[in-house]
């Protein structure tokens, strides 16, 4: 079964800063909750794992990563992963198209397109799951995404947008490393949101 | 990594005592380690009602209910229905009112019975067809078996009378 | 169809249960009555490595009145709520639902906390509680709080319950004496999950509305409160273009997913039609 | 003239033919003491679990089982590679085809067999098979077998895409199977290009399951020293599938033993061969321990015996009045990825040709292609014959389309239709004669019983007050017993079957049989046979099936096959038996054997009823030197019976339905069957026998399908989603008969399981459909579900309240 996904976040940083920091593969997979790049196989294939998490319900997948289509003048890449999960009973892959658009007050946001699509028993048994597991993917990916490039724009320049004008881009919940249902994330991450547009269709 | 566990319960009236892994599940220790083979396996995802036992005076499906919740208590399998050579009403009562054909379903369709007539001991159709839903049969389409726990009920409370 | 291997502990006290879940935090897992853990724990959606049972806590199950609310313990059965009198006395809604959960031997082990603490929309209990307006006791480590059950879902699977912390009773004020009720539930055989229900309080005026209550099951990410569904009815008078109307505003923010029972469009009618019977019956039923 | 109390009391103590006998079978069910394939448990035995595809299509790059072999208590982790060298990695198929017994390289279907683990027990087992790490390269499927041959579908079965044939046939693309045709083409359309109304409708079968509460299974064990190899295992089928072993392994069917005992029902899902088996029979060849293989029900639903799926165009011409003149269908079968369907060498299609059903129809075609997909194989016949089901539910419901177009109300365009009594036996347009069938008369009898008149007033009511009822019909003729030799076979085995009978001195007997009872109660209805044509108590005939080294060769019991072909050589085993026993007798009476007359149970001398032998005492004698000249000791025979024809049970049903508009909700308030199976042995079972295929008919009709989304992934199997009525949901039922012996059949019984369930489809079927007639509704895909039924009320409009 498929699902597609389209969804903007703001970001605290310079469109530089962004595509500086989503063209890092390695740092990118860092802010996919619960992802591990375990190997790199060459410049654009790496292997990795996956530990998804929801409430009571976990699957751990292990696949590659590949990143294509880099193009530096829209500011745009293309990240496409698959795996089986460590059962051998499902299996699940992502094309996901990540860029970088200028917003007000010289920031960015990061605008992602994907589509999830999943085999075997987690199809069977996890359709009803798939939207709330990719929300939250997306949600925390972004948050982390977010605080990287924070972080990255204070190290360098100093925070962005400062003064008169600046959009107030709420700031970043702190990083999750797994992703799972946390109560505790899932209000900050709610507040965080409020504000921002977020399409989904099935 | 996972210890195992001494479990002790009655099954039947006798004592028993298994050694188990927590993950174990009570229709496995049943019919693998107790040699209790009629409560049978149909759908693993507590459905179908043949795994029904009776666990301290409650039907449960013994394919989800670990054998390590069962410490000190009192299971009831179909091979406990039959006393001292006497069937129970409801065992006579399926065979006569032919509540079962390839008898898969019957033991936990009949230990599910036993504990439906303890608590209301004169059910109506309707009352049999609502409380008896937490057990499948392909074979009957349920109408005998229906007849059989009426028969059942009859002859109990005669016998009661 | 076999669970992977965990831990299995049997505390014999509450604070010896929030002690274990202390220790493993997130590793561990509650089992209640098991209907809900222990099948995704069989086809190994679900893998704690230590589960925590609660079903020697004696204190956790039993039902009582205190002051002008239902007092019931988390470990309390399906079955304990359907053939309580006190329960079909005072809160007739909840036997209602409960008669509609599962089939028999579900509702033996099936609880009302575990029901509750799962997070799943598609369980029944959730929007029972938002109609009822109850509260919940919980219990951690940091001590005791009580929620109320609006605000207790965040998503699926996902509750105000911290990791550490215990669903010990629910708190149901008694709705007035006259109340209408109904839980108006459309699944598609027993034992399955509902495609769409709706439960409803409902206290009249002569023809006008004086109170209602509505909520939703598996409408959405979780249990939903609906809210401009209620104020639209209240006070109004009751007839056939309100409830119209109430459904209409009840089906407005429906977001269920698709699945076998039906698609995005007829689980929203179908929460739409599953109000208005509940609000018919209810009628019926208030005095 | 009043029988004596002498004859009645001897004949009741017989319990035989027509008697509603309690079952034998019962004494070790209600005690929980049977014995079904799980139940067995051999010294040394290991347990054997299947690692499967997640994908539907992909390309198998490696299997690495390193980790699962490094596993405590693990022996062996099988794939293909490990089967080729004893040729053991394909299988022959019961419908000609091949298939991969583990899949080499290439896996065609979701959860197809990629691996087993054996290992100690179950717990390790599946703990080891989550550990075979498979790297997959997934490869784009067919799930819609309309896109099946389109020019640049993806092949699905590489292993014979060069071939033009692989059974039944020339084939037009990779992905095609065969085409198969009935009737007269050209005769047909000409009567359809004159006819004065014509009708065409879509006639779908939806993929579904006939899911016995117990799934497949099996314990296979291999002497090494002697060379013997046993096989417990839940077959209808045990003697085929003993020669299909044979056939594979090399192994002599002599050396070969296969023992179906109980078996928790089958309803077709236990006929084929499946992968699971032979890979446990390779294990124990390999390991020499006995191996257990016991299905998931997941596995059940997703990988074995899944029926129909059969995608038709029905149509028929008629005069004015609704007289049918022709009957034309062209239908697209899903067979899967592998062609395992239960089907005769020259009956591609099964018995789908009976699709004329009880009507005089001049002139039929039907053309049917098989396909293949990226689905599990097995298609089986789910509680009937092949295909009868599909056939039964065409006619059905296009003689219901066919009276809305030329508004001729839906009993009496039956009747106009209905092939008379006195036209029995007839023969179809398509070739088939009908040997018996009284259909006016069952008709009638329902009619009255449910006060049609007062229904459709009722309905009238209703419909103006914008409230839904259906009443739906079903007057259908099955086609049962294969079979005759000269047109059923299974891989070239005809479809006769066999009964031996060995009566002992002191007069009881056992007989033993090529059938297999899946719930049926065979023990108690072969002994009632057995006992009418002896004479001697049912209770004193032991009935023995289901052990190859014990019983004769048969073909099982699938199909309604056991009353009319086993139960038929039971009678004509005892008739020998009788025959020899005349002999004796006479030889005792002193008298020619033309002198006696039988008598319940004896031979009496005419005119002198003092004088007489009862069979008890002549089968003491048969054991004794006291013979006639030449005569040689014992009283027993066997019976080898290739029926001459088909049987044909017939019914009439009648269903009525109220559907809630606004849910689709449908509730089946009444539901009247009547059945004609010819003579009637036990009517208790009888009875249970309609019960239940009513049940599994209301699940197919009302909610059973196997879903997959546009990737070939299972979206329900499991028993949350898969449809399995509970008593809740189950209507009640009504039954009635009427008695139409079969004049070829040697106790003119015909065969009934069947009936209720190819009968009883169509029925729920147009009686929903009928709820909508009104607004001009002519058909609607199964399962009515409320989903379903509400798209209809949605696209009528009628799903809101008017002044909503």
């Amino acid at each position: 079964m498929k699902v597609h996904f389209d969804k903007t976040f703001p970001m605290s940083c310079s469109p530089a800063i962004g595509w500086e920091f989503l063209q890092n593969v390695e740092a990118v997979a860092g802010c996919m909750p619960g992802a591990k790049l375990t190997e790199r196989v060459d410049e654009s294939h790496h292997k990795g794992t996956v530990t998804v998490k929801l409430g009571p319900a976990m699957m751990s997948f292990r696949g590659e990563v590949e990143v294509q289509d880099i193009d530096q003048a829209t500011r745009s890449l293309r990240l496409m992963g698959k795996g089986t999960d460590s059962t051998g009973s499902s299996a699940a892959s992502m094309d996901l198209v990540a860029r970088i658009d200028d917003a007000e007050g010289g920031l960015c946001e990061l605008v992602g397109a994907s589509e999830v699509s999943m085999s075997g028993k987690a199809a069977a048994f996890g359709g009803r799951m798939m939207n709330s597991v990719a929300d939250q993917i997306m949600l925390q990916f972004a948050g982390n995404f977010a605080a990287e490039v924070a972080a990255l724009q204070a190290q360098r320049f100093g925070p962005a947008g400062a003064g008169e004008g600046a959009p107030s881009a709420a700031s970043p919940p702190p990083r999750a490393s797994e992703l799972n249902a946390l109560a505790l994330a899932w209000a900050v991450f709610k507040d965080w949101l409020r504000g921002l547009f977020s399409k989904k269709k099935a | 990594m996972a210890n195992k566990h001494t479990v002790s319960f009655k099954l039947n009236g006798n004592d028993v005592d298994v050694v188990v892994e927590p993950r174990e599940l009570l229709i496995h220790t049943l019919r693998e380690r107790l040699a209790h083979t009629g409560p049978h396996i149909g759908c693993e995802t507590s459905h179908c009602g043949a795994c029904t036992v009776d666990l301290d005076g409650a039907s449960v499906k013994s394919c989800t209910v670990l054998t390590v919740q069962c410490q000190d208590a009192e299971v009831l399998t179909i091979e406990g229905l039959e006393q001292d050579g006497e069937l129970h009403a409801l065992q006579e009562g399926f065979t006569q009112e032919h509540g079962l054909q390839c008898g898969y379903c019957t033991p936990g369709m009949i230990t599910r019975a036993y504990r439906l007539l303890q608590e209301n001991p004169n059910p109506s159709e309707e009352d049999i067809r609502y409380w008896m839903a937490g057990n499948l049969c392909r074979c009957t389409g349920y109408q005998n078996i229906v007849k059989a726990v009426q028969y059942a009920a009859e002859k109990m409370s005669s016998a009661q009378a | 169809m076999i669970p992977r291997q965990f831990d299995y502990h049997a505390p014999q006290t509450l604070p010896e249960a929030i002690a274990l879940l202390q220790k493993y935090g997130d590793a561990a897992k509650l089992l209640a009555g098991g209907h809900s853990l222990l099948p995704m724990m069989k086809i190994r959606f679900a893998a704690p490595e230590h589960l925590v049972d609660l079903g020697k806590l004696a204190e956790l199950r039993g039902i009582r009145e205190e002051g002008n609310e239902l007092r019931i313990g988390a470990m309390t059965t399906e079955n304990d709520l359907i053939w309580s009198t006190l329960v079909q006395e005072k809160c007739p809604l909840l036997v209602e639902a409960a008669l509609l959960i599962g089939d028999p031997q579900v509702r033996y082990k099936g609880t009302l906390g575990g029901d509750i603490s799962h997070g799943d929309p598609a369980n029944d209990h959730p929007a029972i509680m938002l109609a009822l307006g109850a509260s919940f006791v919980l219990q951690g480590s940091g001590g005791e709080r009580v929620v109320n059950a609006d605000g207790f879902f965040h998503g699926l699977y996902s509750t105000e319950l911290k990791p550490d912390e215990v669903l010990t009773e629910i708190r149901i004020p008694v709705p007035p004496a006259g109340t209408g009720w109904c839980y108006a539930k459309l699944k598609r055989k027993t034992g399955d999950f509902a495609t769409a229900a709706a439960a409803v309080l409902l206290s009249m005026k002569g023809d006008t509305v004086e109170e209602v209550s509505i909520a939703l099951t598996n409408a959405g990410a979780t249990a939903l409160k609906a809210r401009e569904a209620e104020d639209s009815l209240r006070g109004k008078k009751f007839d056939d273009a309100a409830i119209a109307d109430a459904a209409r505003l009840a089906m407005s923010i429906c977001d269920p997913a698709e699945d076998q029972r039906g698609n995005v469009e007829y689980k929203t009618a179908m929460s739409g039609e599953m109000t208005q019977r509940a609000l018919r019956t209810a009628r019926e039923r208030a005095k | 003239m009043a029988a004596s109390p002498d004859l009645i009391e001897r004949e009741t103590a017989l319990q035989g033919l027509g008697v509603s006998r309690l079952r034998k079978e019962d004494a070790r069910f209600i005690r929980g003491k049977g014995t079904y394939i799980d139940d067995l448990k051999l010294p040394g035995m290991l347990f054997g679990a299947i690692v499967r595809s997640p994908y539907a299509h992909a390309r198998i790059k490696s299997i690495n089982k390193d980790k699962a072999l490094a596993m405590p208590g693990v022996t062996a982790v099988l794939s293909a590679d490990d089967l080729r060298p004893l040729g053991l990695h394909w299988m022959p198929t019961i419908g000609g085809d091949t298939q991969a017994v583990l899949a080499d390289e290439k896996v065609c279907f979701q959860m197809q067999e990629v691996a087993m683990v054996i290992a100690s027990d179950r717990y390790t087992a599946a703990d080891a098979a989550d550990m075979v790490e498979v790297d997959y390269e997934e490869l784009p499927a067919i799930v819609d077998p309309h896109k099946a041959m389109d020019a640049d579908a993806p092949i699905i079965r590489e292993d014979i895409a060069d071939k033009d044939e692989v059974s039944h046939g020339k084939r037009t693309h990779p992905n095609h199977i065969f085409t198969w045709e009935a009737g007269d083409k050209d005769a047909t359309d000409a009567v359809f290009d004159n006819a004065a109304v014509t009708v065409k409708e879509e006639i779908l079968n939806p993929r579904v399951h006939p899911c016995p509460i117990e799934t497949c299974g099996c314990v296979a064990s291999f002497d090494k020293v002697t060379g013997q190899l046993t096989v417990n295992v839940t077959s209808q089928v045990p003697h085929l599938f003993r020669t299909v072993v044979a056939m594979l392994s090399g192994i002599p069917e002599s050396k070969i033993r296969v023992i179906s005992s109980d078996i928790g029902g089958g309803f077709g899902n236990k006929v084929p061969i499946y992968p699971g088996y032979v890979i446990s029979i390779v294990a124990s060849i390999v390991t020499g321990v006995p191996i257990k293989w016991i299905e998931s029900r997941i596995e059940n639903i997703s990988t074995t015996g899944f029926a129909r799926d059969y995608h038709g165009i029905g149509e028929l011409a008629a005069d004015k009045d609704g007289r049918i003149k022709a009957l034309r269908f062209f239908a697209l079968a899903d067979h899967g990825a592998f062609n395992s369907h239960v089907s005769a060498t020259v009956l591609p299609a099964g018995l789908f040709s009976i699709c004329t059903g009880s009507y005089d129809i001049p002139a039929a075609y039907c053309r049917v292609d098989a396909v293949y997909t990226n689905k599990a194989p097995g298609g089986v016949a789910y509680r009937c014959s092949l295909r009868v089901t599909e056939a039964v539910y065409l006619i059905e419901r296009m003689i219901d389309v066919l009276a809305q177009k030329v508004g001729v109300d839906k009993a009496e365009i039956r009747r106009r239709n209905f092939i008379k009594e006195d036209m029995f036996p007839y023969t179809t347009s398509l070739g088939w004669t009908v040997d018996s069938g009284n259909y006016h008369a069952a008709l009638d009898k329902v009619l009255q019983a449910v006060d049609y008149e007062g229904l459709l007033k009722e309905q009238a009511e209703k419909r103006a007050n914008g409230e839904l009822m259906g009443i739906g019909f079903s007057t259908f003729t099955e086609i049962v017993g294969a079979g005759p030799t000269k047109v059923c076979d299974i891989l070239g085995i005809g479809l006769f079957d066999s009964c031996e009978i060995r009566v002992n001195p002191t007069g009881s007997a056992i007989a033993r049989l090529g059938t297999m009872s899946q719930g049926q109660g065979h023990a108690t209805t072969y002994a009632q046979i057995i006992a009418t044509e002896l004479g001697l108590p049912s209770d004193e005939i032991q009935i023995e099936e289901g052990d190859t080294d014990t019983a004769p060769y048969g073909a099982g019991t699938w199909g309604s096959r056991s009353t009319p072909v086993a139960g038929a050589a039971a009678a004509l085993a005892a008739r020998k038996i009788r025959a020899k026993a005349q002999a004796i007798a006479a030889h005792l009476l002193e008298v020619g054997e033309a002198d006696l007359e039988w008598e319940i149970d004896r031979f009496k001398v005419k005119g002198n009823p003092t004088q007489a032998k009862t069979m008890k005492e002549i089968a003491m004698v048969a054991h004794t030197g006291n013979l006639p000249e030449g005569m040689e000791q014992g009283l027993d025979a066997s019976e080898y019976y290739d029926p001459p024809n088909l049987t044909f049970p017939f019914g009439a049903y009648v269903c009525v339905v109220d559907i809630d508009r606004f849910t689709g909700e449908t509730k089946v308030r009444r539901f009247y069957a009547l059945d004609d199976c010819g003579t009637r042995i036990n009517p208790m079972i009888i009875e249970g026998q309609i019960h239940g295929g009513l049940t599994e008919a209301f699940a197919v009709a009302f909610g059973q399908e196997i879903p997959f989304d546009e990737n070939g992934n299972h979206l329900g199997n499991s028993l949350m989603d898969y449809f399995m009525p509970t008593s809740f949901e189950t209507p009640h039922w009504e039954t009635d008969e009427t008695v139409t012996p079969s004049p070829h059949h040697p106790i003119g019984a015909k065969g009934v399981a069947e009936s209720p369930h190819v009968g009883g489809i169509p029925c729920f079927s147009n009686a929903v459909v009928d709820a909508f007639a009104h607004l001009g509704v002519t058909h609607m895909d199964m399962p009515h579900s409320a989903y379903r039924v509400w798209q209809q009320c949605k696209a009528l409009g009628i799903d809101q309240r008017v002044d909503a």
